[in-house]
This record gives C-alpha cells, structure tokens and sequence, in this order.
C-alpha cells in the first residue's frame, strides 16, 4: 500500500480543478446575468427609494460569466461521492436509488411553476395529488388522517408533540414529561425540549428493546407521550409492541412513532395497529426524495381520530361537488375523480382546534410530487416487497459479514434477526487491532464506498449502523463483505494505514477541532 | 420483482439459504402474529413508467400555473426566472442524491457550495454568521423567536402586522410550547408603529418584515432603537432580492435576519421546496439553528471543509440543542448561491432596480383608477397593496376570465400585486385596463 | 514526479468504478422496463406473425434494473473528460461553452415531441424558427438562399459538391476536378471521392497562403470547384481571397467555403462577399451544438443565386397567407410573424431542378433550436464580438506562449497574426529536448488540460494546431501558456516522463496498432 | 460583453498590449478592406436569457406536437416513450459537451458505451460489425449503397417500393454522383416481387426493408437468394423495436443491415437529431463508415477502448476514405444503449409483442370499417396501410377537429397508421369511431 502513505497523484479530473472559491474567481465586469429591458420610465431611484433607505454599496457577490460558473459547481459537483456512483449504507437513512423519472414529473410546468396561492378552483390537481397521497399514507401507516406539511421528520416530530400537548390541554390536562428510549435519535429528545417537555429516558433490555419494566416505572400520570422508533434505532422490531402500547395509553399518553424506519414494515405492519396515535414519516427516506445533500426531505404526520381535531391548518380535503369535507377514506383508482363535478378538492382553514401552521404554504408540494410518483409505480405489492428486500438484503449483508469473519472483531450488538438495517460494534476491533469506528469508515472512502452510520445508537460502543436498503444488488453487499474483511486484515498487518486513511479523496482528514474553535463561516472578501 | 429491485428467484433462494432462513416470512418472526397484515394494503397496483408519467402530466393539467396565465400573485413567492444552469447543476447527481456531509472528505464540494452560500448570505444580511439553511420563510421567523427565547428567557414577542401572517402563525403554534406570548401591533401608513406598545423588561423580541406584507420599505432603525432600548432582540425578515438594493439590516443592527429563498433560484412548486437564511450577530452563533460549514485544514495542510459548531445540533446535544433541525433544504440553498453568482454584483443592483421601476410604476398606474387607492404611501419595491371601492369579486372574475392572475386578495377589499422581471409593462397595462372594465 | 512513474493510487471516485460492461453487469430475470398492460386481446403471436419470421431466442441485450444501469453510466460519463471540467482548445472543432439555456429550449414538448410529419398548418412554430434561422445564417454568410437539411459539416460538403456538379450539368458542361489545397482538412478531399470527382491540390506558400501561381496553373476549364477554408486550417486569413476568386470564377468553377472557421469572421467579413458560391455551416463548432462525444451536429449550406435552383428538397419557406414562396428577405423582429394571418410557413417540395434529398426529413431540429437561440442570445453585436475575443485570445495565447519562451521549442508555422486558432510545430522540441507533439499532448492530459488538436494541419511538422475559443478567460489562457513551458522544463530535465504520460487518467497510453490489428469491436456474450 | 465571454476592459487593454496591437480591429489587419462589413450586420440585438426563453416558447406554442394531440403518425420516426433515466445520463456534461474521442486517455466512458452500443446492434442485426452511428435512417441507405459501389464496382442498385421514400430519393441523390442507377421495384399485395425484375452482373446491391414502409413484415430469405444468385450485395433497413421480434435480418443472409434509431430512446425533434445504425459482415468490415470503438490494453495489461480501422477514415486516408462522414450522432447512439439496457433482454421481445398485438387489433378494428381496407394482407408489428374509398380529407379533417392525428397520408387515398406503446386501446378505438363518423 506504499501510494496510500504518501501524497497520491491526482487524477486527471482532479488536476483541472484549481479549488478557487466563486469568490476568488469574481472579477469586475464580468456578467453571467443580463436584465430584461427597461420598459418602464426611468424614474430616479431617489424618487421611488429615499437613498437613506438603501444600501451605500451593492453587496459584494461574485462577478463572473456563464461558462465560469458552470465549471465552477461542475468541478466541485466532483468532489462529492454520491448515489449514482456507489453504496451509500448509511444506516437510518434509507439511501434508496432515486428513480430518474420523479425529477421529470416534479419539472412538469403544472407542478413546478405553480404559485402556492393559486385559488383551489385553479389547483386541483396539486390538491387531488395531495389529498391521493394523504390517503396512501394513511393507508400504509393505518393512521387515517394526515397532514402533510411538516417540512423534514424533525419538523413532523415537533408537530406531533405539539399535537399532544394540544389534545392533552383540550382534556384539561397539564403534563410535563415526554420518555424516549436511550436508542432515540437526537431529534427526538430536541424535539421534546422545543416542545417544552421534559424528557425522561427509557432504557434498553439485553435484547434490545425497550426496557419495559423501566416504561411501566416512568410511565406515570404526568407523562404526555412515548417517542419510539419501531424498527428502532438498532434495527430490531420491539416484540413487546403491544404490551408497550397498553402500559403509554394506560396513563393516558400518546404514543409517538418516529417513521425513518419505515422502509422496514411497509406492507407488512402498521403503526396504527400497533397502537400509535401519531406518526411522522421521512418521504426523503422511504419515499425517495433525493437528499440533495441535506434537504429538502418532507414529513407528513398521520394521527388517529382523537388527534385528527388538532392536525395543522390547512387541511387538504376532497369534498362532494358543494358539500363539507367528507371524511370517507375507500382508496380512489387513478383518475376516478376527474369524473367531472362529481368531486373537488379545498384547502380547510375551518379548523378550531388545529394546533395552528408551521410553516407557510402547503408544505414542501415538490417532495409530494416524488413521493406520489413512487406509489404509483410500486402500488400495494411493490411497497410490500420493498420492506422485504429492505430486510432480506440487511440480513443476508450481515450472514455474509459473519462468512467473512468480520463478526469475529465486528460482534452484531445483538444475535438476532434484524429488519433492514443492523448495529455492529468496533469496540473488539479497536481493542485487537487498534483502529476504530471511525478508521474503518475513513478507509472505506478510498475503496469508493460511503461508510455506515457511524458512533450511533449511543448505547453502543464504537458503533456501525448499516443499512443497504432493497435497491442494492447481491453482488454489491458481496463486494461489501469482502471488502471490510481485506480492511480488517490490513489493519492486523498495519493499522497505520486505516489510521491514516482516506488518502484517495479530494482532502485527508480534517481538522474539526480547530474549525470549531475558530469559526471560519465565510470568506473575507 | 419492481424495476428498482435486483433480487432475482436464485438470488433470493440462496440468500435465504445463507442467512439460514426458509423464507422472508421467516425474518419478520418478531412482529407479532396480530399485527401481521393479512392481505395486501388498499393501494392499487403498479403502473409502468409511462402510465405514472401520464398521471403526473393529467394532475399537472388540471393546475392553472404561471405557465398558463399571467399571474401577479406574490405574498412570499414569485414567479421569477430560474436561469437554466441552475437547473443544469442542482441536477447533477453528485449535489441532488447525496445525504446531509456527514464524511467532509468525500462532500469537499457540497461543503464548499455552503460556505460560498453562507459568504453570500452575510453579504446581504449585514451580519457575520449564516447558516447552511432552514426550511422556509415563515418557520425561519418561529426558529428566530426560539433563538431570542434561549439568548434572553423573556416571555413576549412583539410582532409587526407586516409580518407574513404564515409567519406570524407559525410563531404562534411554536410559542404555545414555550409558554410565550405574541402580540401582533398594526401598521400605520403601512409602516411599523410601536407608538402604542409599550416594550418592558418581558419582551424577548421585536419582530418585523422588509419589506413588509403590503411591500413597504420600512425604516427601521427607529425600530432598532426602541427594542434595543428595552434590550430587546430584534428580528426581521427580509425579501432578499430586494436587499439588492435596500440597507442590509444587520448595518442597521437588526440581530436576526431570517426569510424566505424561493425566489433564489428555486421553483414556486406551490410553496415548496425552497428554503428559509438565517444570519445572527456574533453575539448569537453558538444559539444559530441548523448546519453551517466551516473552513479547516486536511492533516496534509490543505484547504478543506466541515460541518462545524456541532455542539449546538440534536446529534450531538440531544435534549439540550439549539433546535432540533437535521435535514434542511441544502439543495435549494445551492440554487441559491448558484443564482447569486449568476445575478452577480451588478446584476442583483439591476434587477432589483428594474422591479422598483417597474412596480412603483404600476402602483401609480393601477392606483390612478377611479374607485382603487394604494393602500399605504410607503416606498415599495417588488409588490404593493391597493384597496377596493368597487367590487372586488367581479373585478377578479373579468381578470381571470382573460387569463390575468390579478393578485393575492388577503382582505376583503384588498389586494396585494406582485411584479417580476417576468411581468413586462404591457402586462401591467392590460391588467390595468382590466381593472377598468372591470370597475366600469 | 515520482508518483507518475508508478502505478498511480485510484481516486474514491475511480474506486467505486468497477470497470465491468452493462453486458457484464446483466443477471436473468433482473429488468428495468416494465410494459404497459396488454390492453388488447392476447392473440397467439403465430396467427400475427408466422414463427419462421420471428427470432428464435430474444436478442441477448443486458438484464439489469434501473438503479445498475444508472450507476454504470454516470461512472463511464466519470472517464470522461468534458467541456464543463476544464480547458478544451481542440484547434478547428471550436470548444466554446454551451449555454445551459439551449438545452432547456430544446427539450420544450412543443420542439421535442414534434413529429416531422406534421402537417405545416401545425408545425408552423418550427417551420417559423427553421425560417429565421435560414435568414439569419444567410445574413451571416453574405448569401442569401439557405438549406438545413445536411446533418453535419462533411455532409454540407458532400450537398456543396453535389450541387456544383448539377450546376454545372444544368450548363450542359462535364467537370471532373475539384481543387482543395494541401491543408483542407480530411473531409474536403473525401468528399471530393464520394461526389465522383478527381481531387487535384493546391499548394501552399511560404506565408501560409495558398500558391496563388499553384492555382492559376491548375485552374482549367475542367475544374468544377475549388474548396477553401478561410481562415484556413493553419488559423491564417487568406488576403488574396478576392484574386483568387477571380481565379475560379474566370474558369466557370464555382469556390466552396468550408465554414468549420467561421467563429473568427462573425460580423467581420463574409463569404459571400468574399466570392464564395457555396458555404456550409458547422452548427456544432461557430453555433455551440454540444458535441456530444462525436455528434450530434447540423451542416447548413448557404448558396449563392446562381445555385440557388439546386437546392435540396424541401425547402422551409414564408408565404403572404395564400401566395407562393416569397424571397424578400428583411430580417424580420422577433413575434413579428405573429400576426395572424399575414404570412404562414411552408415546406416547398416543388423544386424541378433541386438535386433531392440528402437525409429523411427537415434534418436536425433540435440542432437548430439551440443554434437559432444561440443568435438570439447575442444579436449582431454579440455574434461579431465571438469572432473578436476568439481572434483576441488566440493571439494573446500566442503571445503568452512566447513571453514564457515555450515558442523557442514550438515555433509557431508562420509567423503573422493568427485569427482565431494558430499552428505551432513540435519539431524542434523532438530534435531539441527528445518529446513528441503526442508526447506533449498526452502529458496535458495529467494536468486536466484537452491537448490542442495534433497532426493536423498535415503540412506542418509535429503540428499543434491551438483554438481556445472565445468563452475562455484570460486566467486560463495564462494558466495553459505556463503550464506548456512547465512540461517543456521537465522535458528538458527527464523527458521519459512526457513520453510516459499520462499516468493521472483511468487508463495509460492504449495499443492503436493491436486494436487495428486484431479488431475486437463488439463483446462476445 | 456578453454573458458567455470574460474579456473586462482592462483585460482587453492588457491583452492587445501583450500582443503588441493598438486594437482588437489591427487584428484582422489580413482581411481586405473592401470586405470589412461597414456596419452590423442586418440581425436583432442580443436578448436576455428569460427573453430568449419567451422567444421559442413561443415558437414551440406554435407547434401542434405529440403532447397535444393523439398522434397516429410514423412513416420512420414514432411518438414512443423516452424512459426518464435516457434523459438524466446523456444530459451530463462528461456525455453531452465532450469532441469525438480523439485523446482515449480521457474519454473511455464515451469509447466503452460506443463499445457496448456496437454489441447491442449487432446482436439486433445478427451481424458481426457495427459502426458507433451513422447520421440517421434513410442516407444510412445512401451510405450503405456507397459500401456496396466500392464493393463490386456495379452500376446499378435494384430497391424495393417499400423502402422509406426519403431512403429512395437520398440515395438517388448520391447515386448521380457515382453514376449509378436505381431501380425500384413495386410491391405485390405488400411485399417485394422481384419476379419482374431481372438481376443481371450489373446490380451491386439490392435494397429492402423490413419491416417495410407499408409496415408489411417481408420474407426476406427468397430475396437474399436472388441476390447472392447475382453476386450482389443485400441491404436491409430495418426498424429496430422490430427486430426484438423478428429474425435477424443478418442471420437471413443480409449483408448490411441499416436503420433509423430514433425509436432507440430518441425524441421526434421534428425529424433529428436521432442516429442511424449501420452493420455489416466481417467481409465488408474495411468498408465500414463512421467510428468504431474497438477494445485493447493499455502499457499497464489494462482493458481499455479506443477508436480503431481508422484507416478507412478521412482524416487518414483523404480522397481515398470510404466515407467523408465525420461528425455522426455519437449523443444519440448512446441513447441507444441506455434505451436497449432500460428495455433488456425480456422486455425488448415484451413491448415488441405489444406493439404487434396492438397494431394487429388496430388495423382489424378499422379495416372492418365500411370504405377501408387494408392495403395489404402482410403480416404487420408497428404500423400500417390502409385504403379509403370514401373522402379521405373529410376522414383526416373531422380527426384533426377532434385532436387526433389518423396518420400519414402517403397517397391520396392511402393512410399509414402507426402504433407505438403510447397509444391505448381506448385511442385506437376512437380513432375508429371518428372514421366511421366522417365516412357515415
Ligand atoms: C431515527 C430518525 N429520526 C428522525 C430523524 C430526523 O429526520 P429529518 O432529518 O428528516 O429531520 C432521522 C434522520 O436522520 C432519523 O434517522
Ligand atoms: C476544417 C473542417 N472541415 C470540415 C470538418 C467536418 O465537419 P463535421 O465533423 O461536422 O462533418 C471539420 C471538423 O472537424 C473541420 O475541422
């Protein structure tokens, strides 16, 4: 591995790309931009904009042409690994192929140059696309009434404790305590705090799950909801689901389904069965809107009938041509409803006891768009088959890790089934062969491959949490397998070179520390 | 098997085989029998692509959108001109499909189109520090509350009328949680008056918009002044198009800047995705919501980026961040910077200018109509409300009926119009001689 | 440079590139396409289409789903190096920037999805921009009758050959010689062939001319053209054009103007001017076409009127509502035509003397969409400011070049000012410090630099013939001309290095000659 | 200066003084004054982008296209779905703004798909050679006849009737420069009928289709026999969806099969740009046109590709070339592969089957319509001709009023009627509803 412990050699993409900032490229007179004519009299701007008003100096963005700009991001569009170009495991985060035909249908004029204010009368279709896709949600999760317009999950997470706080307050209640099991992501226990709840922490038993002796002890009468994740965070379905459900409604608190890990279930089981009251789900997850690198995601929330008073406003609704919102939920074929009168769609704003918006508009209606598109193409049994591939991918990743004998400094943090993703430990690993969690992730960026969710759940030591997710080949995971047991072999033969790793990337490792320490969050200009 | 599956008939028989398995029923053993579905879920069939391509394009149809008539509807979102190598790069794979930079050394790109971004950010702001995104416009204004909650502990947001009402209401569905209040003081003239409120001890943060709901300029350094006064946040939300030619707030000392990027770049989508900026004062970073990229060095030396001040997010401070804001809208935010560098620093001058132009041109036109008054005197740039003697219901039914989106009607007999660089002065005229049949 | 002289370590990006085939990647019963449903009756297929017409097995084409197949392109499109990456100063195939926009236009349904069947009543929007596109390139070229029909430069040739000889037999006179000169590029001469004449060449003189005594000599009664690049191969304007115009005309030849260099004379000068009968256009060079890796392009051809009756069939034209085609030719505004009712567009079929059709149909539309909005974009004044900046920046290049001393090895073939591209010779820089013009070229490649085009003009020695184009910045101009003097610097210290190169691209320096000899042009499956 | 060049004024200054000129005009200093344009010349200013935009939206509005009615129109390009994914990887800028691959180093993503297309037709074909594209259908029938004038030197080329019109006319275009002849042979109750013809020592190819321009599906072996009998060379045109189900034109004995890709993942584009396919026998392979991508090693034993039997080309053998073509349609051949990949091995033989069963209910249904008949009893898969004995301008025009296109008129009393996996049962049911209401 002589290459990798020094300096590499660019290639030749890399060698034409000089790491300029758009700023460093901006020279003055230069225009990408050129203004539509003046039609209008050319009044002084004193006359329309008092100059105390107005900026002494115009905001210093880059001066630069067209060709400039697309080299620009084109070159640095090649500093990212992304999806298209390999396996992207990044567990709880359900890296799922994006299916090329959603960004042309979400790029259709109808959709994508629709004003958001636009009278229902003139947007019925956008309100038929939603009120078709509350309906699958509802369906999938078995909670039939659904808002569509939180933003991201965390962004449903916060409506939903909200949701509880308004149902508890319309029974005259005051509690004070939201409990998250010590597995919850770190959005939950956020949320719970903006919310202005106080969390208490459920802890987990030898299995896995949630500790339910712990639940029954801390289920009291001041509690105002249960957050889980189920599959959880460790990829485990909780056997005792029913059981916890019994013991949250028996105090009478809500119970919350955190929904990144829907892509597990889907088909198969339903929160609401379960006994969930309210549900968030992540369309930037199991329903395949690309991450684009950090949003936009969307997510929905479906709430059973005590809930439904205090969903958002507004409420998407089909109505019988003239009538009052109809809560009837039979699902409609395509089409069907451009009999023509027979129905209409409308935004309700009629809503007393709604929690209220939060945020403007419909919510993020492009997301919709994708998301809409993927039912339609896997309807009932594609949706079903997802959550099974999901899971047998995950497991049959996993039996290959233990043929290769990676179990042996990679231990499963628990011997049992997984659903669609799964939690190795490195602590062994670091112990015998000295290179850590983070080692191994970094030397998987040079064989072109993004690393497991790494250091997460928290309750397990050095932790790997991988998830191949149902688009993934065989022979991908296979190649994965092999690949962690070379890693692991090299690092008993010389862990320095994981320890130094990544060397095949645009830069080695970075000092977080010293960014922290001292902020660099714009250029000087 | 879907066409997004590979698990062929073998594949599946030896995978199961080597998991140990006899069947994927089998992996699900720890669901509860009872809570196994019996049959299939109520959800039709699959459709091949083309058969879904066609029930996009019949809903897509069945939309009256910008494309379909002239539309001066505004309130928060414009139909401007995306340029099309936005749409060329933001559709580049490497930017639309890889997740939040949680491994710097291989999103060194995504990375850096934030910390551009966020440069662009603060150039407009005023202020030091931005981060790499939040949601939108109106849920910006409620994070911005939260973060005045957590700098001052106080209990009370005053907040302008010229708010966005979006924006005002998502404060207030948040504030319930806090246990805050909202108090909501009018507009005079269009204008901001804290005249009658009176700013004690308990306000945590004076709230305005520039310009404001019915498009006026505000000034707001008297604003500054009060609510500092009373060691008060403030807090504004601005249109940053029109920051191209407005005094940045935070020159002004606003300590918060938030608003809505849409018209950066992004798509109108019927409100969404696009995105929300938020800019603090140094006084504020470590209380700042979301991600920010920072600028570090590679253990080589080399220039590099991360995600920096962590120790304010969820997944790091858990019950104890600043928000819990994880996924954002980073895409729409690199439209963002990608738009800016195509406007460049003459360009969003121009622009911003040509819609002053324009728009004070069709107030004076439009309000010169017998039996319609502009319904404030304040300088506008972009949008502008007018009142309505006469009735308002058929003067939007003629419009309509010719293809001509009059406006957001947000009162009775108000109507808020919004001009782009789409809307040409022949558009306007029309408008205007609809309004006058109309009214005739 | 150490690192060169080995085996180079991959980039994350190459990593994740497995190198197989979409053939290699094909497991049965995996697929992309999913039929639309069988709405017919289902009648067995041998009362349709008896079984002895009908393939025995299915071709044996990849099975693959969609996510695979996404993936394996977008890592080939990662071995390529593009536009949009870095500088591309490929002399006589003018690599200007192509505008982001013209891709957006071209894909709009009303273009893309227009059958070329279509009645004209409803195709009018095409036939219009067909028709503007035709005035403006007629403008252009200083002659006014236009076809659009060739699909690319040599196919305009063959069209310009082809209508020479049918103006000549209209005459009544049989010609049997074409005249190019010794620096036409490939095609000329080719095409010659094809169109059934004897190719004769012209000279060229010690200022990189053409032998004007060469061709008064050669200039008989039996000579049907002479075909001219002007500028010239060599990037050199011919000052004696109009003598030697004289000079073909005074023979009844007609003198062809291969338009592959017209983005150095854009609203300078123009062919038609200059004498020319016939010029083709190369929309995919002057008129920013994508390349696209070896096509797709457009040749127009603009003729004079004695040509003009030869045309190809059909011919895109205006008529005032109701009457014949009209040849007043005003440009018209833009939306001008937009009055109802006072002019229509046609596709005129009757043309007794017309030499037929070279292709199906109008030829490439979407071709002339970008292109006609290309024009658009600049106007008269943009278009003649391309052809100054390319002109500017090619000698500024030259010019950089000899401030960093690099001319002193690679003397430039003539030493005048060049137009828009210019020649040096590598046969000092091989005598002097033992590296070839490929050598050089392929050393580029590691820098992420395209070399210029090499070997051609063939008239030079070692040759490098050097087109920056006008939509590249001075800084990259400089960047090129230091990193030329750089290679030129380790040449001189170890030229094994050059003639080694390259080592940063994804595979090294490839075996020609065995591909040719034992051709392997297809994978056996 | 304009948005796409980067030369400010003082670059201009600091460049014409590197140079050693006093201005940009001295540069063209070789260019005769007499032909320097005094003026600009006679065209428009420059327009900004969102203009531009306007301007040929315009245009397209002014377009009739397969998006806004139903359009029963073929004739050599068919209204098919494009899959999404076709569209997302030619328009990456590594496919679409790369040169001929020149410099293999840096361009075997383009070489190795040139590699996989070749496979791809060749399989198609049942011929061992394929070229990486031609310019489109019919002058790839004109190319073809030029590989058969350098094969045997003949005079003469003896076509079917039912090769494509545009074939026929291009390849007489080009024939007159050879001073060869051609011939054309009707058809018989849709088929080719040699019978009358007598193919002499003089015939260097003749030329068919498959299936032909009436859509009939041919017999092709009987024709390859009286050919070869001639020692002339056979070519066939052939529709690719096609081949997915009938015999390889090669396995029958053809020589040269050709053809029309634009059904190959390809847009209608009015005509272009699509690509023509172009395959022949090992025996023929030296007189090959175009490009052909050919695999080898690199000095590491590496696989790689590179453009390969150039010595045919112009660029080496000038005046000697056998073809002048150099620019081809190497974007819309790559369509070609992505298209093949999406349909695969099972699929190809599935939409071909459906096309057949469609088009098959399609011409009973309105063959069965009093006034129409078939033109012929041939089988046939995407298309065919009927006969009318009623007024076929009352047909067409009482279509058209109801948004569907009935076809392509190719005789005055002859409709050829396409079928493509876009046109439903439910369309071609009304089609015929609305003939039987014009002819009623
Ligand atoms: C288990 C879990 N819950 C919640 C979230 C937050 O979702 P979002 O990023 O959409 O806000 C995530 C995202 O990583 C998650 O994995
Ligand atoms: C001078 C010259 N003539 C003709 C051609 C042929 O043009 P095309 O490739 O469009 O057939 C070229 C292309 O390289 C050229 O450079």
């Amino acid at each position: 591995m002589s290459t990798t412990t020094q300096q590499r050699a660019r290639s030749f993409i890399e060698a034409a790309d000089d790491e300029l900032t758009i700023f460093d490229r901006s020279k003055p007179g230069r225009r990408a931009f050129v203004p539509p004519p003046l039609d209008v009299p050319e009044r002084p701007l004193d006359e329309l904009i008092p100059a105390e008003l107005r900026r002494p100096e115009p905001a210093r963005l880059p001066e630069v042409s067209e060709p400039e700009i697309v080299r620009h991001y084109n070159r640095l569009s090649k500093r990212n690994f992304d999806l298209d170009t390999g396996f992207y495991p990044l567990g709880s985060c359900t890296m799922k192929h994006n299916p090329k035909l959603h960004e042309r249908v979400a790029a259709l004029p109808g959709h994508a140059r629709l004003h958001p204010l636009q009278r229902p009368a003139a947007a019925q279709g956008a309100l038929e696309l939603m009120w078709r896709l509350q309906h699958a949600l509802g369906e999938i999760s078995g909670l039939p009434h659904v808002s569509l317009q939180p933003s991201a999950g965390s962004h449903g997470e916060l409506a939903g404790v909200l949701l509880t706080r308004a149902y508890h307050e319309d029974r005259g209640e005051h509690r004070t305590k939201v409990l998250t099991p010590d597995t919850a992501h770190g959005t939950n226990p956020a949320t719970v705090t903006m919310a202005g709840y106080e969390l208490v922490k459920i802890g987990t038993d030898a299995y896995g799950n949630v500790d339910v002796e712990d639940l029954r002890a801390k289920a009291t009468e001041d509690v105002a909801c249960l957050m889980l994740t189920n599959p959880s965070t460790l990829g485990l379905f909780e056997p005792q689901i029913e059981e916890i459900a019994r013991i949250v409604h028996g105090v009478g608190a809500t119970l919350y389904y955190d929904g990144a890990n829907l892509n597990a279930i889907m088909g198969i089981c339903r929160p609401g069965d379960m006994g969930f009251d309210i549900v968030h789900f992540n369309l930037h997850k199991s329903f395949t809107q690309p991450h684009g690198g950090g949003g936009p995601g969307a997510g929905p929330i479906a709430v059973s009938d005590r809930i439904e008073p205090f969903l958002p406003r507004p409420q998407v609704v089909r109505r019988r041509a003239g009538d009052v919102a109809e809560s009837e939920s039979r699902h409609p074929s395509y089409g069907e409803v451009d009999t023509p009168g027979e129905f209409c769609f409308d935004l309700d704003h009629e809503r007393p006891k709604s929690i209220g918006r939060l945020r403007g508009f419909q919510g993020n209606y492009g997301v919709f768009v994708r998301s809409y598109a993927y039912i339609c193409s896997l309807g009932a049994p594609g949706l079903r088959e997802v959550s099974e591939v999901a899971v047998l991918n995950a497991n049959y990743l996993l039996a290959r890790l233990r043929e290769e004998g990676v179990l042996e400094h990679l231990p499963v943090a628990y011997e049992r089934l997984c659903m669609h993703e799964f939690v190795l430990s490195g602590a062994p690993m670091k112990r015998e062969l000295g290179i850590k969690t983070l080692d191994l992730a970094k030397r998987l960026l040079d064989h072109g491959v993004h690393p497991p969710t790494v250091y997460f759940p928290l309750i397990v030591e050095e932790a790997l949490l991988i998830e191949p997710t149902e688009t993934e080949t065989r022979e991908t995971l296979d190649r994965f397998a092999v690949l962690i047991a070379e890693i692991l072999r090299e690092a008993a033969e010389d862990p320095e070179i994981a320890r130094g790793a990544p060397y095949a990337t645009p830069v080695r490792r970075l000092d977080e520390a010293a960014a922290a320490r001292r902020p660099v969050v714009r250029q000087e200009l | 098997m879907t066409r997004y599956t590979s698990v062929t008939d073998d594949d599946l028989h030896e995978m199961l085989a080597t998991i140990g398995v006899a069947s994927v029923d089998e992996l699900f053993a720890d669901v509860p029998s009872a809570l196994r579905l019996e049959g299939p879920l109520a959800l039709e069939d699959g459709l091949s692509e083309q058969e879904v391509y066609g029930e996009l394009q019949r809903l897509a149809s069945r939309n009256v959108s910008a494309e379909d008539e002239v539309t001066f509807l505004g309130a928060g979102m414009y139909d401007t001109y995306v340029p099309a190598l936005v749409d060329a790069i933001i559709t580049r794979s490497e930017f639309l499909t890889p997740y939040t930079p949680y491994q710097p050394e291989v999103s060194q790109g995504g990375l850096q189109a934030m910390f551009e971004y966020q440069t662009a950010i603060s150039e407009l702001t005023g202020l030091p520090v931005s981060n790499a995104s939040v949601y939108e416009g109106p849920s910006a204004v409620a994070a911005a509350g939260y973060v005045a909650k957590l700098h001052n502990g106080r209990r009370r947001f005053v907040v302008s009328a010229g708010v966005h009402p979006h924006a005002i209401e998502a404060l207030t569905t948040l504030a319930r949680g806090w246990e805050m209040e909202v108090e909501v003081v009018a507009l005079v003239d269009g204008a901001t008056d804290l005249s009658g409120v009176e700013l004690g001890e308990d306000v945590s943060a004076v709230i305005v918009a520039q310009p404001n709901f019915l498009g006026a300029v505000e000034r707001l350094d008297p604003l500054v002044q009060a609510a500092h006064d009373a060691a008060a946040l403030v807090i504004c939300s601005a249109d940053p198009i029109s920051l191209g030619l407005l005094q940045a707030p935070g020159a002004q000392g606003v300590d918060i800047v938030v608003g809505e990027g849409q018209t950066l770049g992004n798509r109108l989508d019927f409100g969404g995705p696009s995105f929300g900026f938020f800019a603090v004062t140094d006084e504020l970073v470590r209380r700042l919501p979301g991600r920010i990229a920072g600028q570090t060095h590679d253990l080589d030396g080399r220039l590099g980026y991360v995600l920096t001040l962590q120790t304010r997010e969820q997944h790091i401070r858990r019950e104890k961040a600043t928000s819990n804001i994880c996924t954002a809208q980073a895409l729409n935010a690199l439209a963002g910077i990608v738009y800016l560098s195509w406007l460049g620093r003459r360009g969003m001058v121009e622009l911003a200018e040509l819609l002053a132009r324009r728009t004070a041109y069709a107030r004076e036109r439009l309000s010169s109509i017998p039996g319609v008054t502009a319904a404030h005197s304040r300088p506008v740039l972009r949008e502008f409300a007018l009142r309505f003697d006469g009735d308002l219901d058929a003067v939007i039914a003629h419009c309509m009926a010719a293809g001509v989106n009059p406006g957001y009607r947000f009162a009775d007999d108000q109507l808020l119009v919004a001009i782009t660089e789409r809307r040409t002065r022949t558009q306007i005229d029309s408008l205007a001689e609809l309004i006058e049949e109309a009214l005739a």
